[in-house]
């Protein structure tokens, strides 16, 4: 039990704690930024497994997207601050019991699991061969993200704002009839 | 190893001095309630501050996530665009061609003021 | 490579230096370029001390308290983080924290001062902060874009992201030269997260201090310090990635970065007084629309020279 | 540069909150350059309440509560005649400069020979909460109750975006530092946008103002000098303007020129309109921003006007001027940026009138003659009674929170304060 | 930190996920279950990336998909939210039973 070993269970626990807290606390935006501590934790255990770069995007990624979330979450909950207790939960105990099924699944699945033992080996350069990666044989997976980032931007833009193609979309933006004569039904 | 574990202890000792700082209570008393209701300019406040605050950028923050995914692949690209050349700054000028149509069609949109 | 027992005092000691350097420069530049003290800080002085020493701590009606003291202390923690991994020697080559995406933790090290300073303003439950804190975190995000496409630039000649790398692609061209736009555009993220000036929306003057409204006794001047903090660590990174860090001729290492650093502080605190705050909303605009393609152009400018 | 004295060794800076009252901007916004002296934009930061001239009666409140609000230990200066609004604060003459008396109460204060000023109102919270509610903290359900002593905020309309989240209402009140030193506003706002504006408190007069053209009228002054005091006047709402746009030293400057105006000197306002150019407030500036329309137009008067394309001002037709040639100087846009343009522009020809009128005799001018905020005791411009008043709803209705400030520090106090009808 | 310790804590967060989705009525909460839910693939994925493949670069490429799905997912969800609550100003899953306006 090295102490490599004891960061890690603690990195672990941290992740969970938080993740837990996540959905007890009252307050929208500690919610938020307790997922991005346990983001952190995993960020950080992503980088003692070796993954010099991932790690530190995760966390990079994870700080811009829980910020956004903080703000959604305020603007959109009832009692965001949790100055009243917040209960916003139904069929509990389902979810309690799917929760709890798919963890023990998983972790049999993961325990049974004889993978080949091939570590990364210490101090290996990661971030070149992704780099290469990226533009060589996998450069259509490139792209192609590059075109499906750009559909969520066109769909994040045509969803959020209110001016729909005809009018303010909350009206319908109904497109106009052919012919005017036509009165079309709402 | 050690340079995480460096900068781990660096961010959370600095962290821990200024927690310790900001929570010393020093001074007579912890304060009355009039000296606690926020500063309006010496008006009364009617309700929390707290509320469902209505942001009038969300339009941007939600295509400013979208295009940040597009860093997390720019930087591999700048490692390793010394080595490959003329090709990768090909794949990059059209990654970012793509993702530069979705920032026009949103300033298009208007996204880019308050809403 | 420096080990954790080296680094930690070391860059305390960098911050702390650096932080009573930006108080003299806060001052010199408050009676150089006029005799209104507009704003307040709390400087890194004995006097700054001495009136924390006896006043009164008052919160808020019901304000989230844990997350209104987490916020200087994480500012603080990510401005040391920040300094921790510019490389001090050339010689060694060796940065108290040497990474190898050491841009990529900058950028984390952005993100997180952005949530800092949305936690400071949220956590006091009064209105003129929180729409400070909203207001700042609009153009917190939108100039870290910036940022980085500039700073993945200067990674271009080096081949890597890790610091030390690119202070030795500066040896025989620094990138104020070789990409033009880049320290400009990193100036103005440096203004943002430092809160000074035209884009300091976030504790400004028509929101009575912003989100430092409700800031009293110990909370405000760690704030203060952590703000001048994250002014010596902005400086130090930039001087690190466009101006050469350490590299220089006849004086040692260390001595050139902290005069490259001093002066980049230095141009930042007199922007900071100098220029005016656009409206909130066509600041965002400006960054979107003229900005990121300016950045855009940038990167275009050092991938050229890069292919060389 | 201004002549200040520098921090006597021993006395560290005194940070005050600055209650001003009424005839006492110009004051507070000379006490600006003495190194020893803070003013700070929260009591929060405060050791010092400076109780600036005479507080009318209906503020007192508001003062309470601002005095309530600064931690102890703290102490009280009224600075100015009139009643006391605060029980033990150190009275002070409006002659005498209140620096030392600052100093010296901030001395007592730091060795406790003076007790810190109590509350004035009284401990309670806002609302009894503890304990009630399910779970004590006063609050029903999810929204309801007044959770630690307060209700939440309930949803309402929106203008612009048609997301109808929560309708924040809130009243920004006399002493709050962005705005006009008296006026109170009850806002309704949806996040930093302004659904609806209602005076509560106009601005406070401000006669230290007019004071000299007032004072023409009846008895000979000298032209040159009435120039002067306009010139300062626009200097300082200048000043004001970019001091909350965050220009700190372009406000130095035109504090700093204003004070040289003041004592005579010699003015170089080419050096400020530089500084105001390199620190790029007007492209900051939205165009169009603060433009009334056509039929509030009507409420406008003095370089307001002027700026609004209405080159009515009286100079043109009483006799010191035209003998030296004066011309208004008239713009077309009529928002924020034409207002501030205007003040520059006539800042600088008023000076250049004072050196051309500095010959001449004093003269009364018993007919009425151009303030800096309008004509004054004027029967051939009209009388100023049927002005209608300035809807401020209207004007800014829809802008978010750092437009609408900079629409109000784009009018002087006391123009504002006569724009929204208010007597007295 | 061998694979089954890995795995064994992300198939934790997974469950965790399961739970917050299945259980918060807040579409905006039920996001945050998802974004848990990919927490835990994410760190799967290096996990076995750094252990079994021995630093094959296709691993690194999968975790960052990962992390396009995720940022992809949130963006998406939230234009919904604000799109549905312009228009029926209301963000519970419960009452959101039917598509007609």
């Amino acid at each position: 039990m090295s102490w490599a070993d004891g960061v890690f269970w603690l990195l672990a626990a941290v992740a969970l704690l938080t993740g837990w807290r996540v959905f007890r606390t009252d307050s929208m935006v500690r919610a938020s930024f307790l997922l991005l501590a346990s983001f952190i934790a995993v960020g950080a255990m992503m980088l003692m497994l070796g993954a010099a770069y991932l790690g530190f995007a995760t966390i990079f990624m994870m700080a811009v997207e829980m910020m956004v979330m903080a703000l959604f979450m305020v603007m959109f909950m009832m009692n965001p601050a949790g100055l009243n207790p917040m209960v916003m939960v139904h069929q509990h105990g389902l979810a309690i019991v799917a929760g709890l099924v798919t963890f023990a699944g998983l972790s049999a699945f993961a325990l049974s699991l004889d993978l080949p033992d091939r570590p990364l080996p210490g101090g290996a350069e990661v971030i070149a061969p992704l780099g290469r990666e990226l533009l060589g044989p996998s450069m259509l997976v490139f792209e192609s993200a590059g075109v499906t980032l750009l559909a969520t931007m066109l769909c994040v833009v045509i969803l959020s704002s209110r001016s729909g193609r005809f009018g303010p979309s909350d009206l319908g933006s109904v497109p106009p009839a052919v012919d005017p004569a036509i009165e079309e039904d709402p | 190893m050690t340079a995480l574990i460096a900068l781990a202890l660096i961010l959370l000792l600095s962290g821990g001095l200024m927690l310790l700082l900001a929570q010393v209570e020093v001074g007579p008393m912890p304060g009355s309630e009039p000296q606690k209701v926020p500063f309006l300019g010496g008006s009364e406040p009617a309700t929390h501050a707290w509320q469902r605050f209505h942001l009038r950028y969300y339009p941007m923050t939600l295509l400013f996530i979208a295009f940040e995914m597009e860093m997390m692949f720019m930087y591999p690209w700048a490692v390793v665009y010394a080595e490959i050349g003329a090709k990768a700054l090909a794949e990059m000028g059209m990654f970012l061609l793509i993702l530069s149509i979705g920032i026009f069609y949103g300033w298009r949109e208007g996204i880019f003021r308050w809403q | 490579m420096m080990g954790p027992l080296t680094a930690l005092p070391l860059t305390l000691c960098v911050l702390f230096a650096g932080m009573i350097l930006v108080g003299v420069l806060d001052a010199l530049a408050w009676r150089l370029l006029g005799r209104v003290p507009i704003d307040d800080d709390d400087r890194l002085t004995l006097g700054g001390l001495r009136a924390v020493i006896r006043r009164q701590s008052i919160s808020t009606e019901r304000p989230d308290l844990a997350a209104w003291r987490l916020a200087p202390a994480l500012y603080f923690g990510l401005a040391a983080a920040g300094l921790a991994l510019v490389p001090v020697a050339v010689a060694v080559g060796r940065a108290p924290v040497d990474v190898e995406a050491g841009i990529v933790v900058w950028g984390a090290v952005e993100a997180l001062t952005v949530i800092a300073v949305f936690l400071h303003g949220w956590s006091s439950n009064a209105l003129l902060p929180l729409m400070g804190a909203y207001r700042f975190v609009a153009i917190g995000l939108s100039i870290m874009l910036v940022s980085m496409f500039v700073l993945i630039g200067a990674a271009l000649p080096a081949g890597s992201l890790r610091l030390t790398a690119i202070v030795e692609s500066q040896r025989e061209l620094w990138n104020l030269v070789r990409q033009p736009l880049g320290l400009p555009l990193f100036l103005l993220l440096g203004l943002a997260i430092t809160l000074r000036g035209p884009l300091d929306y976030a504790d400004a003057p028509d929101l009575a201090g912003g989100t430092s409204a409700e800031d009293n006794a110990q909370l405000r001047l760690a704030w203060q310090l952590a703000r001048a903090a994250m002014l010596v660590a902005f400086a130090a990174m930039a001087a690190t990635v466009f101006l050469g860090g350490p590299l220089g001729p006849v004086l040692p290492g260390p001595v050139w970065l902290a005069l490259k650093a001093g002066l980049v502080a230095a141009v930042l605190v007199v922007l900071g007084h100098l220029l005016a705050r656009p409206d909130a909303s066509r600041m965002m605009t400006f960054i979107w629309v003229v900005l990121l393609p300016l950045s855009f152009l940038d990167l275009a400018i050092a991938g050229l020279e890069a292919l060389r | 540069m201004a002549v200040s004295e520098a921090i006597p060794r021993g006395h560290r800076q005194v940070r005050y909150f600055a209650a001003i009252g009424e005839d006492a901007l110009a004051w507070v916004e000379g006490l600006a350059r003495d190194a020893g002296l803070r003013r700070v934009p929260t009591p929060r930061a405060a050791s010092l309440l400076l109780i600036a001239g005479r507080l009318p009666e209906r503020s007192w409140p508001a003062l309470r509560r601002v005095h309530d609000q600064m931690p102890h230990p703290r102490a009280v200066l009224h600075w100015g005649e009139g009643a006391q609004p605060v029980p033990d604060a150190v009275a002070l003459a409006p002659a005498a400069t209140p620096a030392v008396a600052m100093r010296a109460l901030q001395g007592d204060l730091d060795r406790g020979a003076r007790g810190s000023s109590p509350d004035l109102l009284p401990n309670e919270p806002p609302a009894p909460w503890l304990g009630k509610g399910p779970h004590g903290q006063g609050g029903e359900g999810m929204m309801g109750g007044t959770p630690y002593g307060r209700p939440m905020t309930m949803r309402g309309d929106e203008l612009r975006d048609g997301l109808r989240l929560d309708a924040h209402a809130v009243t920004l009140g006399p002493f709050a530092p962005m705005l006009p030193p008296g006026l109170a506003l009850d806002l309704r706002l949806q996040g930093d946008v302004i659904q609806r504006v209602e005076v509560m408190q106009p601005p406070f007069r401000d006669a230290m103002v007019e004071a000299p053209f007032a004072a023409a009228i009846d008895r000979p002054m000298s032209a040159a000098g009435l120039e002067r005091a306009r010139a300062v006047h626009h200097l300082r709402c200048l000043g004001r303007f970019c001091a909350l746009r965050g220009a700190a030293a372009p406000a130095a400057r035109a504090y700093a020129s204003a004070y040289r105006a003041t004592i005579g000197g010699r003015v170089d306002l080419g050096s400020l309109r530089r500084w105001l150019w390199l620190s790029g407030l007007r492209p900051g500036i939205a165009p169009g921003l603060g433009t009334l329309s056509a039929a509030q137009r009507g409420c406008l008067s003095g370089p307001a006007l002027r700026a609004a394309g209405v080159p009515d001002d009286l100079r043109t037709r009483l006799e010191p001027y035209t003998g030296v040639g004066f011309a208004p100087i008239a713009r077309q846009a009529g928002d924020v940026r034409a207002r501030i343009d205007q003040w520059l522009a006539e800042a600088a020809q008023a000076l250049d009138l004072a050196a051309r009128l500095e010959g001449l005799p004093p003269t009364t001018f018993a007919e009425g003659l151009e303030g800096p905020a309008g004509a004054l005791g004027a029967p051939a411009g009209g009388d100023r009674g049927d002005r209608p008043a300035l809807d401020l709803d209207a004007l800014l209705r829809g802008l978010e929170w750092g437009q609408a400030v900079s629409v109000l520090a784009s009018f002087s106090p006391d123009a504002l304060r006569r724009m929204l009808g208010a007597a007295g | 930190m061998t694979l089954q310790a890995i795995g064994v804590v992300a198939a934790g967060l997974i469950g965790l996920g399961v739970y917050g989705t299945l259980s918060q009525q807040s579409i905006v909460m039920l996001m945050m279950g998802l974004e848990l839910i990919i927490n835990g693939v994410l760190l799967a994925t290096v996990g076995f990336w750094s252990l079994t493949t021995g630093g094959l670069p296709e691993g690194q490429l999968l975790a960052i998909v990962a992390m396009a799905v995720m940022a992809v997912e949130m963006a998406i969800g939230f234009a919904l939210v604000v799109a549905v609550f312009r228009r029926r100003e209301v963000d519970m899953t419960d009452r959101l039973g039917s598509m007609k306006h």
